[in-house]
């Protein structure tokens, strides 16, 4: 393994197993409909620390598990 | 032996299907909260109107006594097996997604029938004479 | 000594003053060739270039070095053809040994959709001036007698490559150095360990930024980072079509200097070249999750291992000496963003991804010339960062997966 | 009797006990050139080729029998190996708590310490052949054995890995007869003999050597072979003539894999933790043995503004050969720190700490998965070429292009779509939920019908494309293309976590065979299907006496039945089908016939016709799309924003005298305009045919007629083969 990432359904597995899913964010201070819009089609927060982001167990239940993982140490936080 | 399971699928409302009965006889893999992969002949009983219940011809299976599956899985399985048997586990095995039922005894390992020449591949001869 | 030792660049950095007319956000190459252009075309000297850490620390120290431009959209194409193009004239023109050396490249495909999508990759390169040819089994086993065929017993059986022969490499490093010593010579003034803590503004516009040495001036203020755009971005209040994901390499030892092009399958996801140094160099995609850390995977190594040696059998017997990982910033169409941005006096070049190296020349040149002239060249017009809204994105997936 | 190995063409002697190297230092052999020096893995000086594989320390090498070892010289390239065929060793993975990396007094502690308070321990130490690569996330570590590569996963390590006795830097430094203490130690126990030996700061115990005063200087040698040290004492330079030099120049941690493990939960015990001092500044000799850099060479860089340690490295190539830096690194450090730079940490430690062939580092690994139709099997004896494609194997071409083409346009022809992607959808808010996935009216789909779908992304673009059908009990049943399915699933999956939604992906479950020509309906009548569904409609019926669900749609655009089956079942109905067309003239189609045969029609291939940016504007697709519909979709609000902006693009079709191919390129008036992404020459119409992106000219105005490959092309609407579809409908 390198990277584990649990699934609450199937138990630790390695990063290899899973797909990953950005979990995307607008910021509230956009407020016109259309501008978030396209915000959350094409920008992203990607930040440098812990972020949540949505994982598809793909070579086990394949259902979508949700964990934060810090982007700077890759370290799952949660 | 190297055979196609007979499988029949329960995809329903995760409090529904651990409320759901199942007949006796049968290994039930529950793949997912909402998914249970019954294996055996019969018939579930379960209380979601809504519940997707089919046949599914899509899986076959191998028993493995439990030494040489447990000799095969250190060799091709990177995450730790269940410690307590009857159990069972699903990921990744020489990179196939293979689902595990543990027995005593026996390993049963199930794995999609289109990939069957992929895991012939991988796995000892032997099991798949 | 060993043959290469650098033996001529010479660098001098300058100091830190508290205003210049443009200050340069990253000292890697994209950085180092605006300041050489704005220095060497346009007489532009009083520019900064800040690097958080030491020059060609980023993904410009990383990276695998490739030079190629059999791209499959016109705009890309015409743009890294120009990198190409001033890549051949660099080493006479800085009279410093980058290590350039035609190699040409070899696209191999596995399968038919894959030789469709070759074939066609060589009509666009021919119809844009550059010369990518496809070729047969045969013709590639002229070129690349090393490679089988018959890939895994058949299961990736070569059908053909789309070959450039004038993409090339050059050593990483000595681009950047001999980049910056350009730019020093005109008096351009290089700062290492110097990190842009804030931009400053004043009202809409970015009138400078501030340092962990203090805070300077400028009336142009250019976001050249790689891997941490975002960041900067943040600064300005601007969010960005900019995802970062790593990106991860390995060297075997040093081998006889035999093997000549650069090799590439990507339907098996890698890409494999010889170093002048005889190292077997290699690569793959970037990792799927978005990351900053450069810790390097085991996982990318074990498949690339198990492929390459299907591809180049006689690899198998290389050890390996090393591996790393750089981090690129992707844009959602795999294509540059370059120009103005939404706040006036911040221009930003970034969405790198995994082929910023070949495009340092070319890009640093655009650069320059729309802060000496402040008009868009027409070679970077189509990358503006208003393409996404605009919806004139440049989708070219099949020449970006890799290198 | 002493066992033998090879060394270029010569026997070497080996005793138990020896290393490779013992040995040929018994038999007076210095395989890389220079001294055996540490005899522990930390210098490169006793590099070689063993059984064709090049850098291998010969001191971490165990000899035996028919071992076979080639000197090369270790700053030098040794040949590209010859192809041995694809080889990878067995691989063992393991689970434990703690990982003592290191078996010298510290790390025996900290295995202790951690069994003791009932952990699971897993160690590895070098001196028992246990190598290892390097400390990845998880933690993880790697490590080779002689039998095999070990992956262990594992909470916390512990990195006892000691130190390393410092190598000399100093003029002669390269010449055998200069060994560490601990190297010295070694090779009395194996009985070398070390002649006439003398000691460079304290020796080892029970080593009998004279210990020479003052500060190395320089080892003078005769044809390489050490002859003299030589050291400065107060009273000025003293040479001392000597066989062996045994060095005590100080240690400096093995800290690479510690470092390597910086951020996870690696603790560092016993020597290789200490503090690195760093040596006196080096004055002159090589200090990296690996690419042979010396001191005039840092000075070199260092006086051309090269003051970063990493920047030093990159111009000098310091630390970049087989030691990766052990060497030199404290050399490094101490030459900067002299010069006046701050003392710079040392250089990131990167995997892999110890070397290993691209073979062993492949083992565990296997291709891709591809999965097969349960017809694989028939293809084969049908003589079709298979190809991958969309993640499957499919028959590309059964060999008879013209006849695959020609069944399916004037009689019957089967076809394998089994890998198409297919899913249930149930549950309270199935309806409302596929009204929020697709861009068209799913309310209006009655029970027992079917309706085309377009995939939306947020950005508007078209990702995919498939079918959604209604069945009698108010499920739906979706379709996917063959590469699209596992996404499409995902896709699914995520948007439905907000629905009262059940699903299961039935792809890999249920076969599907298109039956399709102008006969089709005749031969399904054969299999006993008397009352087949309508144009666009589904039914469940026994065909040949298999369970299918029956779709009538089209792709060919002749009539066409799509039979959904078991996959168990696959075989007997294909066979069926075959034997009982028989008598309609009845050929299998390939992917290749069925991609013409679907351009004649005009229908749009995801991913080959389409690019990922491809809005249904741009592709003609808009009756796809009801951007008026009562309820919200995914996609929207993108699709509506880029309706508003003029076309740059459209997806178009062209008829062509001459035949073309995918990837000609459009040009209007000398100027390029677009692209071919399908070509084909349709036997039936007599002339070529393409879909091609055609962009617009600066006027904005889409150009009119083009040229393709020379050739003039004309503009033509789609579909190209019976536009009214009276013949699917039929």
């Amino acid at each position: 393994m390198s990277i584990r990432i649990t699934c609450e359904h199937c138990g630790t597995r390695p990063l290899e197993e899973y797909v990953y899913g950005e979990v995307l964010d607008v910021p509230a201070t956009i407020a016109d409909p259309a501008e978030r819009n396209l915000d959350r089609a094409f920008n992203h927060t990607n930040p440098e620390g812990p972020v949540p982001e949505a994982w598809f167990h793909l070579y086990g239940c394949r259902r979508w598990i949700t964990i934060v993982r810090d982007t700077a140490t890759d370290r799952i936080v949660d | 032996m190297l055979e196609v399971l007979a499988v029949t699928r329960v995809v329903a409302a995760p409090d529904s299907l651990d409320r759901a009965t199942f007949p006796s006889g049968s290994i039930v893999l529950r793949t997912a909260p909402d998914d249970a992969m019954v294996i055996g002949g019969g018939t579930v009983q379960v209380d979601d109107l809504h519940a997707i219940v089919r046949e599914d011809a899509g899986w076959s299976g191998v028993w493995v006594n439990r030494a040489p599956s447990e000799a095969y899985l250190q060799a091709s399985c990177s995450w730790p097996r269940p410690s307590v048997r009857p159990a069972f586990a699903q990921g990744a095995i020489a990179h196939l997604p293979v689902k595990l039922w543990l027995t005593e005894e026996r390993t049963l390992f199930v794995f999609p029938t289109a990939l069957t020449a992929d895991f012939v591949e991988r796995t000892p001869q032997e099991w798949s004479a | 000594m060993n043959e290469f030792l650098e033996r001529k660049v010479r660098l001098t950095w300058g100091e830190q003053k508290p205003t210049y007319d443009v200050v340069i956000i990253g000292g890697g190459g994209h950085g180092l060739s605006t300041a050489y252009h704005l220095a060497t075309r346009h007489g532009i000297t009083n520019v900064a270039v800040l690097e958080r850490k030491y020059i060609g620390g980023g993904n410009s120290g990383r990276n695998t070095t490739v030079i190629r431009s059999n791209y499959g959209v016109p705009e890309s194409i015409r743009f890294y053809q120009r990198s190409v193009e001033l890549y051949q004239r660099l080493e006479e023109e800085t009279d410093r040994w980058i290590m350039h050396k035609q190699k040409g490249i070899l696209w191999t495909v596995h399968t038919e959709a894959g030789l469709r999508q070759e074939r066609a990759r060589s009509f666009i390169n021919q119809a844009n001036g550059v010369n990518t040819e496809f070729l047969t089994p045969e013709e590639i086993t002229e070129i690349a007698p090393e490679i089988d065929l018959n890939v895994g017993g058949g299961k990736y059986p070569v059908l053909g490559a789309s070959y450039q022969a004038a993409a090339s490499t050059a050593r990483h490093d000595r681009v950047n150095w001999a980049l910056a010593e350009g730019a020093m010579r005109h008096g351009v003034d290089v700062l290492q360990r110097t990190e842009v803590i804030d931009l400053i503004r004043d009202g809409d516009r970015v009138v400078g930024v501030r340092t962990n040495h203090g805070d300077i001036s400028a009336p142009v203020v250019v976001s050249a980072v790689g891997g941490h755009v975002t960041r900067i971005m943040d600064m300005a209040g601007l969010r960005i079509p900019i995802r970062t994901h790593p990106l991860q390499a390995f060297v075997t030892n040093h081998y006889e200097r035999k093997f000549d092009p650069i090799a590439s399958s990507l339907d098996l996801g890698f890409y494999v070249s010889q170093t002048a140094r005889g190292e077997m160099l290699a690569g793959a995609h970037i990792d799927q999750q978005p990351s900053y850390s450069y810790r390097s995977g085991h996982h990318f190594l074990s498949s690339i291992a198990h492929n390459i040696q299907m591809f180049l059998p006689f690899m198998r017997d290389l050890r390996i000496l090393r591996q790393w990982t750089g981090i690129c910033d992707m844009s959602p169409d795999y294509t540059p963003i370059m120009g103005r941005t939404p706040v006036d006096g911040l221009l930003i070049t970034t969405g790198w991804g995994t082929w910023g190296f070949k495009a340092i020349p070319a890009g640093g040149e655009a650069m320059a010339e729309l802060i000496a002239t402040g008009r868009t060249p027409e070679l970077i017009a189509p990358f503006s960062l208003d393409r996404f809204r605009n919806d004139r994105t440049l989708a070219d997936r099949s020449s970006s997966g890799t290198h | 009797m002493s066992q033998m190995f090879d060394f270029a063409g010569t026997d070497v002697a080996f005793i138990d006990g020896d290393s490779v190297l013992t040995a040929l230092v018994r038999a007076g052999i210095y395989p890389a050139g220079g001294g055996a020096l540490c005899c522990e893995g930390d210098c490169p000086h006793c590099v070689a080729t063993i059984d064709g594989i090049s850098y291998v320390r010969t001191c971490q090498t165990a000899p035996h029998e028919n071992l076979k070892v080639q000197p090369h010289p270790i700053d030098d390239y040794p040949p590209l190996p010859p192809d041995r065929g694809y080889g990878a060793p067995p691989i063992e993975y393991r689970q434990c708590d703690v990982v003592v990396i290191g078996q010298g007094e510290s790390g025996r502690e900290a295995s202790d310490r951690a069994t003791t308070s009932g952990r699971m321990v897993e160690s590895f130490d070098a001196n028992r052949g246990e190598e290892v690569i390097g400390i990845y996330d998880g933690p993880m570590v790697i490590a080779r054995t002689p039998e095999r590569i070990i992956h262990v996963d594992c909470e916390e390590i512990v990195v006892a890995t000691g130190a390393a006795e410092l190598q000399p830097a100093c003029p002669g430094n390269d010449l055998v007869g200069i060994v560490t203490g601990r190297a010295a130690l070694r090779l009395v126990a194996q009985g070398v003999g070390l002649g006439v030996t003398v000691a460079v700061g304290k020796p080892p115990n029970d080593l009998d050597c004279e210990v020479v005063e003052g500060t190395l200087v320089r080892f003078e040698g005769v044809d390489g072979r050490l002859a003299a040290v030589v050291t400065r004492t107060e009273s000025g330079e003293e040479r001392t003539p000597c066989d062996t030099a045994v060095l005590n120049l100080g240690i400096y941690p093995r800290d690479g894999l510690a470092r390597m493990g910086n951020g996870l939960a690696v603790s560092v015990v016993g020597d290789a933790g200490r503090d690195a001092t760093v040596p006196p500044c080096p004055s002159e000799g090589v200090i990296c043995p690996c690419n042979n850099v010396d001191v005039d060479d840092l000075q070199a860089v260092w006086d051309r503004g090269f003051h970063e340690i990493e920047l030093v490295k990159r111009a000098t190539l310091a630390g970049t050969g087989t030691c990766q830096g052990m060497a030199c690194m404290p050399y490094l450090r101490s030459f900067l720190a002299d010069r006046g730079a701050a003392l710079q940490p040392p250089f990131t430690a990167r995997p892999v700490a110890r070397q290993l062939t691209i073979g062993e580092m492949s083992a565990g690994e296997y291709d891709r998965p591809v999965p097969r139709t349960p017809l694989h099997g028939e293809h084969l004896a049908l003589g079709a070429t298979m190809d991958r494609i969309g993640g499957w194997w499919r028959p590309w071409t059964y060999g008879e292009l013209g006849a695959e083409y020609e069944a399916v346009r004037e009689r019957v022809s089967i076809g394998d779509v089994s890998t198409l992607g297919k899913m249930i959808v149930s549950g309270p808010d199935a309806e409302s939920f596929l009204e929020y996935i697709y861009p068209t009216n799913i309310s209006t789909i009655e029970s027992g019908r079917s309706r085309y779908v377009l995939m939306l992304n947020e950005r508007g673009y078209v990702f995919d494309d498939g079918l959604v059908s209604r069945e009698a009990d108010g499920t739906f049943s979706l379709t996917f293309t063959s590469g699209g399915a596992s996404h499409a699933e995902m896709w699914m999956r995520d948007w439905g976590s907000k629905y009262d939604v059940r699903m299961l992906n039935q792809s890999m479950s249920l076969a599907a065979i298109n039956v399709t020509g102008p006969l089709a309906k005749e031969l399904l009548a054969k299999a006993g299907v008397v009352d087949p569904p309508p144009y666009m409609g589904h039914a469940d019926v026994q065909v040949a006496g298999v369970p299918c669900k029956v779709f009538r749609l089209s792709f060919t655009g002749e009539l066409s039945f799509e039979l959904h089956h078991a996959i168990d079942r696959s075989v007997e109905l294909w066979r069926s089908l075959l034997d009982l067309g028989g008598e309609f003239g009845i050929y299998p189609h390939g992917l290749e016939a069925l991609q013409l045969l679907r351009l004649e029609k005009g229908h749009i291939l995801v991913g080959i016709d389409t690019d990922f940016d491809s809005t249904p504007r741009r592709i003609q697709h808009e009756w796809a799309c009801k951007i008026d519909k009562p309820t919200d979709f995914l996609g929207r609000p993108s699709v509506v924003r880029t309706n508003e902006i003029p076309l740059d693009r459209l997806l178009v079709g062209f008829r062509t005298e001459r035949p073309t191919v995918d990837g000609a390129l459009l040009y209007s008036n000398g100027e390029y305009c677009g692209y071919v992404t399908s070509a084909g020459w349709s036997p039936t119409l007599g002339h070529g045919i393409s879909m091609a992106w055609l962009y617009h000219g600066s006027d904005g105005q889409l150009p009119g007629d083009v040229e393709i490959d020379g050739t003039t092309a004309t503009r033509v609407p789609m579909p190209f083969y019976d536009p009214e579809g009276v013949k699917a409908r039929a």
